[in-house]
């Protein structure tokens, strides 16, 4: 056994040894790059020294079948070195220019997807879900494969007027960047949770619980020794449920996602913006959730029509108004849609110029 | 291993042309049970529309209060090799560069010890490792450790840190994200262990607006880089991008949120960089003409988050520059005081910036030793219900 | 009168070029005990630096309770001519215009029985009769309503409605607005004289986004005039402006919030009006050779107010778009509708734009039948938090 | 005696009967307007009929005596018609063309200042301040009095790059309309009311008192059978002097005023928009308040300087950036300036980009 080389706070290792040596030489001395196809660009250092990125799409969940099998290919052409993107996809960086066309017929034939870099559709970031999460609402491997066979040509080859970042979180949790994405996906309740009570009592603390819940919808019932739920004002974050399990909020019946745009998170021409609500529900429908797929889709697409060069969905539609969105994207706009949490005054529209 | 179960509905998981995570489950199913069975409960949660995974309640490794994410199956009698379903989170290398021997060597930890599954990575930064037994965390700890790896953070407890790729790729980064973010992650090792926080505290670095680790949007603090001075305007190049077809006045010019630039044919382009606010627009859409300017700092930005309890934050201006030069120990202090005052103040479940929105900017940046600057807001309040100290009162 | 006071401190205000108030005070008080021991206290005020008043309690007329502003001085004993001061407040005609002869009838009410000091008008629109004593409230209610005038609305009631000039002296209006001011200030009389409700609730009608007379600011209940249809065009009066020097690419095309507006030397202007959203920047710039459309109606909006309690409010369009033809049933059922509602639901010292706040919108809207609409939001929520109705869950 | 004639609820005059001939003969007819001098225009209608006014500043506190004056004057030269604007100013209202020169020639040699109309200032909206308020912090008619003094030129003659809108209210009820004027003063205390107890045991009701307080710094105290107050939660707006006299919030020491900035009404280019804080305080300078009239004219003068033609305050200001607003006006930024209120989350900075 190897337990006694057990050691303690050592952190990670050091990043250093891990850049392959063109990195550590022009460390910080970047000129600048150029996107050569949709996965594959090449940034320039001052000396003129040059390294090849080429992008490949990654289901994040992998196998160490496939990370044996992504090293066996960084063997051959990286020497062996390779990245992965804060999106989760995997950056083969070739040093030798050579290599870049080898490695990219390498790729295809064994089945790789390249692509995901400049203005487009790149990885979906994502969470756990059914997986692995026992909070989730809906499935967030399975949403993302769906999404991406659609979308694939947005992420291989077709160009949109800027980075379009997709996300999916399966609870409002929001592991994932979904609260600032341009399109995201995030799995919702609607009903307000049940309540074990003996199994209250013994497993949960009542003052945590209660803290727990953001509209104060908990209070505690003294007859149960345990706690009740105002259901006029409970909104099925679920909260309740991660404190105290035994407040189950999953509904197989009433669970489902709902789809939020215009976030971003770049400070390129305009602030950072939230995600805000598109489509207010969906019934999971799994194995391929079809209307969630065509929803996506059709707002994607709405928005490469329609949009200026650069612009990003939040941009192009506060620029067009929101009241225009609905129109384009033929959405309905529901009760759902009005604010009604902490900061909805800010949301009501205090104008008289609006468009029809 | 032989299949265990049938799967229809993830079999359909398989077609199309995106990478399939269920291919990668059948992977690993061949030699691991929790995968097998791991994907058997997957089914039935597809055909029931409902997870099976209980809270996971405390397990780890010894010394740790954090880095494994225990999880049971509701179900352990049908799926029994997921009886236990234990994530371990191992901090990754700044930027996510790796060797293939390191990752070999994380590979065959994994089969000898778990069910050969991944996440790479996870959305804070690490490296997942997805599905083991309790009884299996300290040889994996052991293995891990003596190795060079160490454990990530979870819990109440400050997270592994992460960054964009930065200098080691980028011609942008304005600071060394990936020293900034290995420092850091060394400064903190026990704060990262031993959860004694009111809740996560997450740190994100990123080496210019662009942002390209999300830090704004999900990282208690949020450091990004920027500069002082000119930005640098190489006119041969910008006179290529008009050749190359780019309409630099729909695409650079009216998109410059400060109205600062302006182009002409002749004259190529001129940018009042007194009004620039380093936004990055231009020097993005046109890297090859323009280039950040040369005193290099970061602006540091706190509270983002998810949104329960109080709603979706991003982060806040708080510092907006400070140079960045190893070994960092102005940020370190000023990170530390801003735990500190958190600390002093916030509830259990409290994240900083709730805590900074309920107790109030001012005592905040007077606790950190940071005046108020117009830089900090989007515009200075409006209800006129000032708040006056004993001492602003001569 | 002879002059009872000293007043350095006001005396300065004498001097310089603007109207003086200070003035008036003297005229009044050559006449007035009232206005000449409301001056000598207010001069105390300049010195010492606080008010004198004490708040009024409630005096006023019979069957009536409001109209009146009960005030008294703290120091009756100093100023005793402003032991009493109290303030009339008159419902102004629509648009506030006058012929000089009914000025002189109030003028001559006024003499007899007040200070002979006024406010034309105040803030709500009243005609204002500035200090008197509580036994000549009755015998100047008697004068006002034997000649055809009211009290105004004070305390929690609705308040004395008013509007802009609008269609009588102004090309674009789209409602008539003192008709409507006129129609509803006779609709409400009882809840206007009978305070009844929660708080006050104030009634103000623009003819036109412009908003002359601040209602999206000041209005618990803001109607704005507003067209559907294209804007009109007269292009020899496009080519005039040109030609008298305007730059009308950089007044009117440029700051087109929606950039729906082109011009071409030639073609002259073209408006996308599918995606103008009726700012009313072009037709007030350019007035000669733009025309509002021709389908007419108004906005209504709900809840605007001062700070206090919960800080400043605009008012929130509600219904986008609504015909207003006499009698104005429709209106008027409608802001029945949101009183009772706000009445239902509000506590005591609760404007209505508050109670929506803190009930939700949809409730307000679903109780005065009205959809959900984009043009009620500036934008969709954030926060995924959303409530379901039962009767939405199939 | 005149009582038998008292009559109730017969509401205002019907305004036609107020209405000159051409107005009742073009109602709702006009075509245009046109801007002659900055205090007289001409408003044409379809028939080509005309109407001219002729605007001349008030100081809103009009004795009868001044009304009467005015008055003559509509009789010669209106017809006996006249009117008041929305911002307190009087519009004769001249018919015969011919009667313009008349009228101004004659209003000049009695005193009256022509002028307001176009991109000036116009009047101050304001309120009653110590000539009548029981709130007043400050007095409305003398600062308005001696920043129109100040700022004359603004009315009669030089135009700016838009309307700016004045407003004064003596207190933070803001009876004028100053949380969404250009510029404008409000009337601020800056300590906890004192309380006297014996008195609000006599004169208040305690839960409306306790229920007046916006930020809950009033809370019961049982011993005394009064309320009391947590100075740390206290924003001295004066809610509970208004509900409950005892608790006094007047101190000639500390109240004194603020000055805000950037608010509009109007939904022309941008929406409307609150003022927001630009200096938090002067100290009660009567009679002329030499501090705040010079730090309100150099607000107007930067903006007049800055701003683009038709920009309202408030839009240069945003089109440049408040911190850019801080520095050219030289104003210092202080702890004020940072909200602490209900929004005080939407007002803080969540991007990188800002100017030095
Ligand atoms: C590799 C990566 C950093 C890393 O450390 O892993 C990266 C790398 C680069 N980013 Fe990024 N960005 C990466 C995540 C991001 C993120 C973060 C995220 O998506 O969660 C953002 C913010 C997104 C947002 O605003 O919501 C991001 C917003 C950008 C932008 C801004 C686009 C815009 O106009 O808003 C640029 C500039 C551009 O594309 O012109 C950019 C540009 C770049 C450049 C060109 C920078 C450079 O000079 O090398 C790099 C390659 C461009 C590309 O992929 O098109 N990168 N980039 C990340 C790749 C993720 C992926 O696999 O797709
Ligand atoms: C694994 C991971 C998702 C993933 O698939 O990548 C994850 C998984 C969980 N997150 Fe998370 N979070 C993960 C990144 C995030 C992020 C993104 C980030 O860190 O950049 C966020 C949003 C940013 C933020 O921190 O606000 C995030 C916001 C939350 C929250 C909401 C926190 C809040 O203040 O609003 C919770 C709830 C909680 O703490 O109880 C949560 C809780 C959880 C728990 C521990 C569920 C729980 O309550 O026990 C999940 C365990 C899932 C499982 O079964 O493995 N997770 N979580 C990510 C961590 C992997 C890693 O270490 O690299
Ligand atoms: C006379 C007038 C100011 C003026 O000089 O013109 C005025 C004077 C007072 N207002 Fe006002 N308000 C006047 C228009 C306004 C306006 C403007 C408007 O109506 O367009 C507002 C802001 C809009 C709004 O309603 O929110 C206004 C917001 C307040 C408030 C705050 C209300 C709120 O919900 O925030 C109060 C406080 C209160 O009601 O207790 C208030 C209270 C008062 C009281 C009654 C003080 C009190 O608490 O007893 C003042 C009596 C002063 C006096 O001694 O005469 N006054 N008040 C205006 C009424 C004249 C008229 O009838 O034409
Ligand atoms: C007479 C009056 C209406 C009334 O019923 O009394 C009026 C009359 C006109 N306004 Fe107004 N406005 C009047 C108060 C307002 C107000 C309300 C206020 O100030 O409280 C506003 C909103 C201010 C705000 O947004 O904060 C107002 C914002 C405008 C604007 C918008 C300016 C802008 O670009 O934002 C215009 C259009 C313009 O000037 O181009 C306008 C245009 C006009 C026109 C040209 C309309 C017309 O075609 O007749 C009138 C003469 C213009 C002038 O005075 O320059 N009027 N105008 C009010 C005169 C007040 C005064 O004595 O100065
Ligand atoms: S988003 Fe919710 S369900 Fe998904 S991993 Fe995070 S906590 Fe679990
Ligand atoms: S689900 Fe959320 S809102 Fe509902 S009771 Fe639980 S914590 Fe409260
Ligand atoms: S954040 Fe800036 S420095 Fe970092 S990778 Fe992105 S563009 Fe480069
Ligand atoms: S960085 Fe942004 S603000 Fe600065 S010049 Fe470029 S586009 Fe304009
Ligand atoms: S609000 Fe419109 S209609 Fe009324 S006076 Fe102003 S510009 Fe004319
Ligand atoms: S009214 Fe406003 S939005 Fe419409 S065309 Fe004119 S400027 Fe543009
Ligand atoms: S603003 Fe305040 S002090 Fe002034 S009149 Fe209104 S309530 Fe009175
Ligand atoms: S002054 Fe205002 S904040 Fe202070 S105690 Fe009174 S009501 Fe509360």
């Amino acid at each position: 056994m190897a337990l006694l080389q057990r050691k303690t706070d050592i952190g990670p290792p050091h990043y250093e040894q891990f850049l392959p040596p063109v990195i550590k030489k022009n460390y910080g001395k970047w000129k600048y790059h150029e996107i050569l196809s949709p996965g594959i660009m090449v940034h320039v250092a001052e000396s003129g020294d040059e390294i090849y990125t080429v992008r490949v799409a990654s289901p994040r969940l992998l196998s160490t079948d496939t990370i044996r099998e992504i090293s066996d290919i960084a063997d051959k052409y990286c020497n062996g070195y390779l990245r992965f993107t804060s999106r989760n996809n995997i950056e083969f960086l070739v040093s030798n220019k050579k290599n870049v066309e080898l490695i990219k017929k390498e790729l295809k034939e064994k089945g790789y997807t390249i692509g995901g870099i400049g203005s487009r559709v790149s990885n979906v970031v994502h969470t756990q879900g059914w997986v692995h999460c026992h909070s989730a609402c809906t499935d967030a491997s399975g949403l993302v494969k769906v999404l991406m066979d659609e979308l694939y040509e947005y992420f291989t080859t077709k160009e949109l007027p800027n980075k379009v970042r997709l996300a999916v979180a399966c609870c409002v949790n929001m592991c994932g960047a979904v609260h600032c994405s341009d399109i995201a996906i995030v799995g919702v309740h609607r009903k307000t949770p049940t309540i074990n009570h003996e199994m209250v009592i013994k497993l949960c603390e009542i003052p945590t619980t209660i803290a727990s819940c953001p509209t104060r919808a908990i209070s505690p019932d003294p007859a149960k020794k345990s706690v009740k739920i105002n259901e006029e004002k409970c909104m099925y974050c679920g909260n309740c449920f991660t404190v105290c399990p035994p407040i189950d909020i999953h509904d197989p019946e009433n669970d489902g996602v709902a789809i939020v745009v215009g976030g971003k998170v770049s400070s390129l021409r305009s602030d950072p913006k939230f995600s805000k609500l598109a489509i207010p529900f969906f019934y999971n429908n799994p194995p391929r959730w079809p209307e969630v797929v065509s929803a996506v889709k059709n707002i994607l697409e709405t928005y490469a029509k329609h949009a200026k060069k650069h612009e990003r969905i939040g941009e192009w539609i506060e620029r067009i108004g929101w009241e225009r969105f609905f129109k384009l994207t033929g959405i309905e706009f529901t009760f759902q849609h009005l604010d009604d949490f902490t900061f909805s005054r800010e949301t009501f529209r205090t104008s008289a110029a609006f468009k029809w | 291993m032989a299949k265990k179960y049938e799967t229809p509905l993830l079999d359909e998981l398989e077609k199309g042309p995106w990478p399939s995570f269920v291919k990668e489950f059948k992977k690993a199913a061949k030699r691991s049970e929790i995968a097998s069975d791991g994907l058997g409960q997957l089914e039935k949660s597809y055909r029931t529309k409902r997870g099976y995974w209980k809270h996971g309640g405390i397990v780890g490794v010894l010394g740790y209060g954090g880095g494994v994410i225990g999880r049971y199956s509701s179900l352990p009698e049908e799926f029994p090799g997921v009886a236990h379903n234990h994530t371990v989170r191992i901090n990754q290398p700044s930027g996510w560069f790796y060797t293939t021997k390191a990752l070999r060597e994380i590979c065959d930890i994994w089969d000898k010890y778990g069910s050969g599954l991944t996440n790479f990575h996870g959305s804070t930064g690490d490296m997942i490792l997805l599905g083991t037994r309790t009884e299996n965390l300290e040889p994996i700890f052991s293995e891990l450790t003596s190795r060079g790896w160490d454990l990530g953070g979870s819990g109440s407890a400050m997270r592994t840190p992460s960054c964009c790729v930065g200098p080691a790729r980028c011609e942008w980064s304005n600071i060394d994200t990936l020293d900034i973010t290995y420092s850091i992650t060394q400064e903190f090792q026990d704060e990262l262990h031993r959860p004694a926080f009111p809740y996560k505290f997450k740190i994100k670095t990123a080496g210019c607006a662009v942002d390209c680790i999300a830090s704004i949007a999900r990282a208690d603090l949020s450091i990004i880089g920027t500069w002082k001075g000119n930005i640098k305007i190489d006119q041969a190049e910008v006179k290529r991008y008009a050749k190359n077809g780019m309409d630099i006045q729909a695409e650079i010019v009216d998109m410059c949120p400060t109205e600062c630039i302006s182009y002409d044919k002749k004259e190529g382009l001129t940018i009042n960089n007194e009004e620039c606010n380093r936004c990055m627009h231009c020097i993005a859409k046109m890297n090859k003409a323009l280039r950040p300017g040369d005193i290099k700092g970061a602006t540091l930005l706190v509270g983002s988050k998810a949104p329960i309890v109080v709603g979706a934050m991003l982060s806040w201006v708080i510092v907006p520059f400070i140079e960045l030069k190893p070994p960092y120990q102005e940020l370190k202090d000023l990170t530390r005081k801003m735990i500190e005052w958190w600390d002093e103040n916030g509830r259990a479940r409290e994240r900083i910036g709730e805590v900074i929105e309920s107790k109030g900017m001012r005592p905040f940046l007077e606790y950190i030793g940071v005046p108020p600057m117009p830089q900090q807001v989007k515009a200075p309040r409006r209800d006129p219900f000032f708040f006056w100290a004993k001492t602003d009162l001569k």
